[in-house]
């Protein structure tokens, strides 16, 4: 399976992240957001969650507001993509605990940090949610001593300012 | 032949409201403009687009789309026209018109678009006509039915744009004269290009059905008046010397010859046509009255002269010289000279003897300010920017012209003068014309 | 100091306008920019910024620099925003990016696996074909490292490897066979598989047999996930590591092919007794069920495996067809596809249910109808099927018309039991979708008018009827003007009797005098709609009839049109234009010049391509 | 599974039906708000269509006017339910109130539902007398509407004298529906074909029509003026009075007006005879025009009256002739308004402004949209041809622009030059070196088939003549049509000029043509080549290399015939797309007919 790109979009097709794994150009990117975003957001919901596009097909899932798809190879397994697609989606669930749309907003970058380690070169690098969980969990523990360690650092030379 | 149906829709051509006028076109075609939107890039369609057998028709305003369709040889001027009308009304009622607003207001939207338009025609397109019956509380049918006569009086009345029954304590009326300057030079310093536009404005607060009439100094006018119609006019007009604020230049004998004039509907073409006279009972409340054109060759009143020296990937240095080319005893005020620079500079410096200048990056542009500028000056500017050294994947210089904003208070480029303004009212009260003169900068571009 | 990430996401959103928007983010670009001189705090804000506005869909190349520097910085903090800054804001292209080579090899040399496993992310995500060749060393070695969380990571960005360079592909072959001998590791084995699938992919002639020796490897792990029981760790609605299934399943498919035709039984064997318990065992209520038994009826069909076991496959899709999921419909007629080259007759039964898919609302399952359909047609049901997609085009949306025709336009071509029904039923869809009409249907059209002597009369007597009540389609003024001109003879013949196709209108033939055929090639030459290949075939046509009648006010009038081309811009309608005017003064050789043109020969043609995709 | 980011939302048209029921007219208001906006956003909510009809009966003006829109929407779909709402609008339409009694009329009118026509026609009747100006104007409109409907009806009821009455009524409104409704009307008998128009414009009506002119709104204007534009003065004194009455409203500030009036100016100089009468509506037409482009007008009212003035320009040249400086482009103008402007500044051009449009082109040249440069290099092209004094000048413009080696300059370049080279033989030629160097970088068809013909004309000057048409003969299968049309006499015009050593590459070329390629019209004109070739080589060289007169530019002109059908179309579709109404409309019309069979 390869993915050649993840967006995440809202109703009105504003970008809420967006990962790409094959290389585009701004102008097609923008392009491909742009028709992507119109074939999706015209279906209703008793429509099968696949389009074809071009030569890929487009897997996708609408949760409320927001529309999480990939684009995959037309050989690619459509069932199984879509679980990829609900896969990550359960997993920013349970690292954001009740994930919402002002998390994706706000919080993008931890998304696409999460994102990192199920997906590297359009692969699933991981299949094991809980195990995802651990290593995003640990490398924020890291963050977080750093943090703190710079926080202290900055203290403890204040004085001499 | 009329227009079938009237959408809006938002960025995304997504249908927020529509009305369907004559149902002889399947109303989910708004999803091929969609379509047609993407697949060609917006800046390339066409206002005007064909396809299978339906025409669509839209203009684009903030956010949203105003489209109509019709699958037959309708009269697109006044399509394109009644979608401006639409948006200059839903303006007029809740001031900006975005997807929002048009959403929170659809019950208001569809009774103007029920007013507005019969079967693809339009009908009452004045905003101040329809806010006289169409608000945006609910009304009570007791109330409505009193009120109702009186209402459509003003709709349909004889004078369409005026309600009878208009009463001012002070009757008083302001005229602007505002003439804007367009203008085009080459980058070579050529004047391709140069034009005045110029219109008067009104503001009237009169009583009753006041007939008035207007004089300028029109060459055409004063040829008549010098056969002598039009003297008793003037030795009568109770403007002249009421002329407190506005001091044009020029003296009264100077004659100026229009290339063009359009008036507002409310003035008698036939007795213009006749006798070149200007009469009309007004709008009540501010309008436009006439615009006209002019295609004098003037010397540009601010001249700009840049050198640009632009080091890719490292600087770009600026030298912009500004002169006012008017009379020493006139000024323009706050005068903008808006030099485009490349959109991923930074680190600006700037050096002015007059006046100060910004980076705008808004406008990929910076702008030096001159709050007054007073006739036969020259100035100086100089400014630095640098370059970063990776350069963006697409590279379209658009080749932006600098532009020049100004304002010179009392003076009309042109020389054009009221003569006079008679107001005559069957209850013949006295009421005080205030003239104003001002001339301002149009589309000013210098390309570079 | 400058606003936080928080703020400006705040401050943006509140925007009403793209204008709005477009301003505040010039003016935070700008004075982001105004900080890269000092050396700041504000890197990271910054790369934080940088990425929003990336996302929003503006510039950010000035910025890219910045991601540079932050990687080298030793803290992870500060690294991990950068690798993200680097892997969003540039892409493989960019030429900074050979900047950072000897970062990306320090890191992936880093003691901590984190700062490895952001290294090698990156690689994965965004090399260039130039840092690609650079690491594959290091990314080789990591392959084997003891570390699962670097194993995993490290085999994905092989992948990359191999796709930017794929002479390395020859190295990765044994490292990645290596990996199966004791991996049990999901995550490691999912990149592990995905690799041999991608080698395989790349050169199945030679990497497929080198790498055949891991089926009973793969075939045991799948044994292992079909059989055990729940496995909280990696289960998903009842299934057991579905993820791994799939990919197993599809890397037995590619190797399967190769294996069982060189006849290895016992592998084989293996082979189909594991699909058997796949395709039997798999919970089917559930969308992730589904989808292993999706792949394994493709792996089944896909490969020369037992006849019981297709048979079970097909019923597994006949019962997907009348699920009442749409996704299920999807993948059935998308597998059905597949199978029809191999079995047509276990297709045909379900061709009603299938057309009936040609009405769904849903434009996917449509698609995947109408390529089903095509595939099903063959002579004993061209009338009836070709009635249906006719029907389905009249009310078809524009975007799947084109679709359609060409589909129909072939197998009219391929499968007509007459030369008249295939010319009647062309000019059908052609008045039907004449703007989506494909380039080569006006020539094959003529191309059997040609060759058939007996529908020759017919074809140009019904197409000047065409022409006279419609000049607007220029498909249909292409065919009626070549054949015009060529038959022109016939045209001024006698009328002769209708068509096969029902519809076919007596008022739909009428023959035509000369005078009125230089009306109606005149006609052409000004019609509005024209174009240039209108306006050559029509100038061509006036040329021919100039040998097919002796009307003399006929022939002047055919000469002076010819003329008025003589100074004309387009340089081929002047040529021609110039040679027929000048061809007058030569009788006999024009004669011979413009007599009866040879017919092309009949040709074999190839079948278009199932799905012509683009929904755009 | 789609349990995230969920909000949940349920029973919606349940809670509406209840509320629908409310005796409070204030609920029932809000709910059929509530209905409206849901058919708004496109739900389906036409099973409420009996819940919402109840509400019908109100005495607040709000409410029913919701109503009446649901019951518009949906009465189609539901044609057994809407013959209910009959009652209702039948009282509604003698209401004391006239906002009432209008709106009756107008909502029936738009109900398209057979049944209902024939209940309309007796408050029809009343409401085309009705003593309120407003209901009358409504009225009128009507009739239009269930003319479409039922136009034996409309002619049984005398609607359409009832209508002509209208034309004299006192109030402006009701003029200008009364001259839209018959106007819409008598182009719709037209289309039908049967029997006569209902209602034709004749000397009678005229007067009426001018008179009203003066009286009427500014939508009116347009209707009347369209009107005027289908009547054929009786003769050039009848125009002139027509003319001198419209002439006015060229000043006014409707824009559509202006076009409108611009439109029957024109015709009536068609008639008119007098030669002082002529120069004197050509000059007052120029200014108009050219407010329509100044800058405060909207760049979509540009497009049409750029449209609109090509046609203008091209039959009275005269009016636009000292202009060409209004048509220079600004950066900020849309790309459509460019291109249109670019094309008016050729047709424009001549030996007087030449110095002036030339480096605008050059300067057009340089930008960055692609399209737009391509037309600028174009147009330096075509000017060139135009005009002889001036060729040298664009030619050596044309030559710096190919120094700039920007791949689509350098192929707009080769597509001119070869038409300048059918313009001015054995002038230029020295050219053909330079264009040669840039033989790698064709890849339009356009550029190719250019190339090709200029390599095939002057195969004698180029020693190499065979080679280069043999590397474009390597892709011949996958050329275009236009290409291989033009390999194809390159290669025969090579032999007959040189046939040593090129037998092979013509004969394989011919047989290519014939045998690889499925295009009839290439087939042909390779068997032609081949038959003449084979039988009488002196007549091919006669045929094939003969004399060939100077080329003109005709690309910009329109038919004469289609120039005319404009003319009477100005301000309209067809003036914008420059085609005949029937090319754009016909098909539809006949398909939609079809389906209703």
């Amino acid at each position: 399976m390869t993915v050649h790109f993840m967006l995440s979009l809202n109703k009105q097709c504003k970008i809420r992240l967006s990962k790409w794994y094959s290389s585009y150009t701004t102008r097609e990117r923008d392009r491909i957001v742009r028709e992507v975003g119109y074939a999706i957001t015209q279906r209703s919901s008793s429509m099968c969650n696949f389009v074809e596009w071009r030569d890929c097909n487009l897997v996708y899932k609408r949760y409320a507001s927001l529309y999480f798809l990939i684009c995959v190879d037309r050989t690619d397994n459509e069932l199984i993509s879509l679980e990829l697609v609900h896969r990550f989606v359960f997993v920013l669930d349970k690292y954001f605990g009740n994930v919402t749309e002002l998390d994706l907003i706000y919080d993008f970058s931890r998304a696409y940090i999460v994102l990192d380690e199920l997906l590297i070169a359009g692969e699933q690098q991981e299949t094991s949610a809980a195990e995802i969980l651990r290593t995003v969990d640990a490398q924020d523990d890291i963050h977080k001593a750093e943090l703190i360690e710079l926080a202290n650092r900055a203290a403890s030379q204040a004085p001499k300012r | 032949m009329s227009l079938s149906a009237l959408f809006i829709l938002d960025s995304k051509a997504r249908v927020l409201i529509s009305r369907n006028y004559r149902g002889d076109v399947a109303m989910n075609c708004a999803t091929r403009f969609a379509t047609r939107l993407l697949e060609e890039e917006e800046s390339a369609l066409k206002p005007i687009v064909h396809e299978d057998g339906v025409t669509y028709v839209f203009i684009k305003h903030s956010n949203l789309y105003f489209l109509a369709i019709s699958d037959r040889n309708i009269n697109v001027s006044v399509t394109l026209l009644f979608l401006y009308r639409l948006v200059e009304c839903l303006t007029h009622y809740f001031e900006e018109v975005c997807e929002e607003s048009v959403r929170d207001n659809f019950v208001v939207i569809y009774e103007l678009l029920d007013e507005m338009m019969d079967y693809g025609y339009p009908q009452v397109t004045d905003p101040k006509i329809l806010q006289n019956y169409i608000t945006q509380e609910s009304h009570k049918m007791e109330d409505a039915a009193k009120a109702a006569p009186q209402i459509l009086k003003t709709v349909t009345g004889a004078v369409s744009w005026r309600p009878e029954g208009i009463k001012y304590r002070k009757n008083e009326v302001f005229l602007d004269v505002i003439e804007s300057v367009n203008l085009l030079v080459s980058s070579a310093g050529q004047v391709l290009r140069s034009e005045i536009v110029g219109s008067i404005k009104m503001k009237c607060q009169l009583s009753g059905m006041p007939e008035l009439r207007l004089g300028l100094n029109d060459k055409v006018q004063l040829d008549r008046s010098a056969a002598g119609q039009a003297q008793k006019d003037a030795a009568a007009s109770s403007a002249n010397p009421a002329n407190p604020t506005g001091t044009a230049t020029g003296t009264a004998r100077k004659m100026i010859e229009m290339e063009d004039v359009n008036f507002h509907q409310c003035v008698k073409l036939t007795r213009f046509e006749s006798n070149h006279a200007i009469s009309f009972v007004p709008p009540d409340g501010e309008f436009e009255l006439m615009s006209y054109r002019l295609t004098t060759h003037v010397r540009p009143l601010i001249w700009i002269e840049a050198i640009i020296d632009k080091h890719e990937h490292s600087r770009a240095e600026y030298l912009v010289k500004a002169k006012s080319q008017f009379k020493a005893q006139s000024t323009a005020n706050n005068v903008q000279i808006i030099i485009p620079v490349p959109p991923d500079s930074h680190s600006p410096r700037f050096r002015c003897n007059v006046g100060s200048a910004k980076y705008a990056p808004e406008q990929d542009a910076m702008i030096w300010t001159i709050k007054q500028f007073p006739g036969g000056k020259e100035i100086l500017m100089r400014a630095h920017f640098d370059l970063p050294s990776i350069e963006s994947e697409e590279r379209s210089e658009k080749k932006k012209p600098i532009q020049v904003k100004f304002e010179i208070p009392y003076f009309t480029v042109s020389g054009v003068q009221v003569r006079y303004l008679k107001i005559i009212e069957k209850s013949g009260y006295q009421a005080m014309p205030w003239v104003r003169y001002i001339t301002n900068s149009g589309d000013y571009q210098i390309r570079t | 100091m400058s606003q936080k990430l928080r703020d400006l996401i705040k401050q943006v959103r509140s925007c009403k306008t793209a204008a709005e928007e477009r301003a505040i983010i010039a003016k935070e670009c700008a004075a982001i920019r105004s900080t890269f001189n000092d050396d700041s705090a504000n890197r990271h804000r910054n790369i934080a910024k940088l990425l929003y506005i990336h996302m929003l869909g503006y510039p950010t190349h000035f910025g890219q620099m910045e991601c540079v520097k932050l990687i080298v910085s030793p803290y992870y903090s500060d690294k991990r925003i950068g690798y993200l800054g680097l892997m969003i804001l540039l892409d493989e292209t960019q030429e900074v990016l050979t900047l950072v080579t000897n970062t990306l090899q320090n890191d992936l040399n880093h003691t901590n696996q984190f700062i490895v496993g952001l290294s090698l992310a990156a690689v994965g995500n965004i090399s260039s074909e130039g840092i690609a060749r650079d690491l594959a060393p290091d990314v080789a070695k990591l392959m084997a490292s003891p570390n699962s969380y670097i194993r995993k990571k490290a085999v994905l960005a092989a992948i990359r490897v191999v796709r930017k360079c794929p002479d390395l592909a020859e190295d990765f072959v044994p490292k990645a066979k290596a990996m199966f001998a004791s991996e049990k590791n999901h995550g490691v084995l999912v990149g592990a598989v995905a690799l041999a699938t991608e080698l395989c992919a790349m050169n199945a002639a030679a990497f497929v047999p080198q790498l055949v020796g891991v089926v009973p490897q793969l075939v045991r792990t799948l044994k292992t996930l079909v059989g055990t029981g729940y496995v909280p760790e990696h289960d998903v609605n009842g299934v057991t590591d579905p993820f791994l299934q799939v990919k197993i399943l599809r890397l037995l498919r590619v190797l399967g092919t190769e294996q069982l035709r060189n006849g290895d039984a016992k592998v084989s064997e293996m082979m189909n007794d594991i699909l058997a318990q796949v395709a039997t065992n798999t919970e089917s209520t559930r969308n992730v069920g589904n989808a292993v038994l999706y792949e394994c009826v493709q792996t089944i069909v896909g490969i020369p495996s037992e006849p019981g076991l297709r048979v079970l496959a097909i019923n597994v899709l006949g019962r997907f067809l009348v699920n009442r999921d749409n996704n299920i419909r999807y993948v059935s007629l998308n597998t059905l596809q597949k199978v029809v080259e191999a079995d047509v007759q276990a297709v045909q039964r379900h061709r009603q249910t299938v057309v009936d898919c040609l009405k769904d609302a849903d434009i996917s399952i449509r698609r995947r109808a109408l390529d089903l359909v095509y595939a099903l047609v063959d002579e004993s049901n061209v009338r009836q099927l070709v009635r249906d997609l006719l029907g389905y085009l009249v009310v078809a949306d524009q975007q799947f018309r084109a679709d359609i025709v060409a589909k129909l336009c072939w197998l009219v071509e391929r499968f007509a039991p007459t030369k008249r029904w295939q010319f009647d039923t062309t000019m059908r869809v052609i008045s039907i979708a004449g703007s989506t009409i494909p380039e080569e249907v006006p020539a094959n059209l003529c191309a059997i008018v040609s060759q058939t002597a007996d529908i020759q009369a017919y074809a140009v007597q019904r197409l000047y009827a065409a022409l006279v009540r419609d000049m607007t389609q220029p498909a249909l003024m292409i065919v009626g003007l070549w054949c015009i001109g060529e038959f022109a003879d016939l045209l001024m013949g006698t009328l002769v009797n209708g068509g096969e196709e029902e519809g076919v209108q007596p008022e739909d033939r009428q023959t035509a005098t000369a005078s009125q055929i230089v009306d109606l090639l005149d006609a052409a030459l000004r019609s509005p709609m024209g174009n240039l290949a209108t306006q050559q075939h029509a100038l061509t046509a006036l040329v021919k009839l100039t040998t097919r009648t002796d009307d003399r006010a006929a022939l002047g009038r055919a000469r002076a049109i010819l003329e008025r081309y003589r100074d004309h811009i387009n340089v081929d309608l002047q040529q021609r234009s110039c040679e027929f005017a000048s061809m007058m003064s030569y009788e006999s050789v024009r004669q011979d010049v413009l007599d009866r043109m040879p017919a092309p020969e009949e040709k074999p043609e190839e079948k278009p391509a199932a799905s012509s995709g683009a929904a755009s | 599974m789609a349990k995230y980011f969920t909000t949940t939302k349920k029973g919606e048209l349940h809670d509406l039906k209840e509320e629908l029921g409310s005796p409070r007219d204030e609920k029932k208001c809000e709910a059929v708000k509530k209905v409206i906006a849901a058919m708004t956003e496109g739900k389906d909510v036409s099973s409420l269509f009996t819940d919402v009809l109840n509400c019908m009966q109100t005495h607040n003006l709000e409410l029913k006017k919701l109503v009446y829109l649901y019951v518009m929407n949906y009465a189609k779909s539901q044609p057994d339910r809407a013959i209910l709402a009959v009652n209702t609008f039948q009282k509604d339409a003698s209401d004391p109130n006239p906002l009432i009694r209008a709106l009756a009329v107008r909502t029936m009118g738009c109900i398209r539902v057979e049944r209902i026509t024939e209940y309309l026609a007796q408050p029809l009747a009343l409401c085309l007398k009705d003593a309120d100006p407003y209901v009358r104007k409504t009225a009128a409109v009507c009739v239009a509407k269930l003319y479409d409907m039922s136009p034996e009806l409309v002619v049984a009821q005398g609607f359409l004298d009832m209508l002509k009455d209208l034309l004299a009524d006192s109030n402006p409104m009701v003029v200008a529906n009364a001259v839209a409704s018959l106007r819409e009307i008598s182009e719709r008998s037209a289309a039908n074909s049967e029997g006569a128009a209902a209602f034709a414009v004749d000397s009678t009506v005229l007067t009426k029509l001018l008179a009203a002119l003066n009286e009427c709104t500014e939508w009116g204007q347009v209707f009347i003026l369209d009107s005027l534009a289908v009547y054929r003065p009786r003769d050039a004194r009848e125009a002139e009075s027509i003319a001198e009455r419209v002439a006015i409203r060229l000043n006014h500030s409707n824009s559509a007006v202006v076009i409108s009036a611009v439109k029957v100016v024109l015709l009536c100089m068609e008639v008119i005879t007098s030669q002082d009468l002529l120069r004197s509506y050509t000059r007052k037409l120029a200014p108009p025009l050219i407010t329509l482009l100044s800058s405060g007008k909207e760049p979509e009212i540009q497009y049409v009256a750029l449209r609109n003035i090509n046609i203008v320009v091209q039959r009275q040249p005269e009016v636009l002739r000292a202009e060409i400086k209004m048509f220079f482009c600004k950066y900020n103008d849309p790309i459509y308004v460019k291109m249109e402007k670019l094309e008016l500044m050729i047709m424009l051009a001549n030996e007087a402004n030449i110095d002036v449009v030339l480096p605008e082109f050059k300067e057009y040249a340089t930008m960055v949209d692609v399209e737009f440069v391509r037309k600028a290099v174009r147009a330096i092209g075509r000017c060139a041809i135009k005009l002889d004094a001036a060729a040298e000048r664009c030619i050596q413009v044309l030559l710096e622009l190919i120094q700039t080696k920007v791949n689509y300059v350098v192929q707009e370049a080769v597509v001119v030059i070869k038409d300048i080279f059918r313009k001015y033989p054995n002038k230029y030629e020295s050219v053909i070196a330079t264009l040669c160097e840039n033989l790698e970088t064709l890849d339009e068809p356009d550029a190719k088939a250019s190339m090709i013909w200029i390599i095939g004309e002057y195969a004698e000057r180029i020693d190499n003549a065979a080679e280069l048409l043999d590397r474009f003969l390597e892709s011949f299968a996958d050329e275009s049509a236009q290409v291989q049309l033009q390999l194809l006499t390159a290669v025969v015009k090579l032999f007959l000029k040189k046939p040593k050593n090129t037998q092979d590459m013509v004969q394989s070329t011919l047989k290519r043509a014939t045998t690889e390629v499925d295009n009839p019209d290439l087939r042909d004109r390779a068997f032609m080549y081949w038959r003449l070739l084979s039988s009488d080589p002196e007549a091919a060289k006669a045929v094939v290399l003969g004399e060939r007169p100077l080329i003109k530019d005709t690309s910009s002109a329109l038919d004469q015939e289609l120039l005319l059908q404009l003319l009477e179309n100005l301000g309209t579709l067809a003036s914008v797309f420059h085609r005949p109404p029937a090319a754009f409309i016909s098909k539809l019309r006949a398909k939609a007919k079809a389906k209703d069979d």
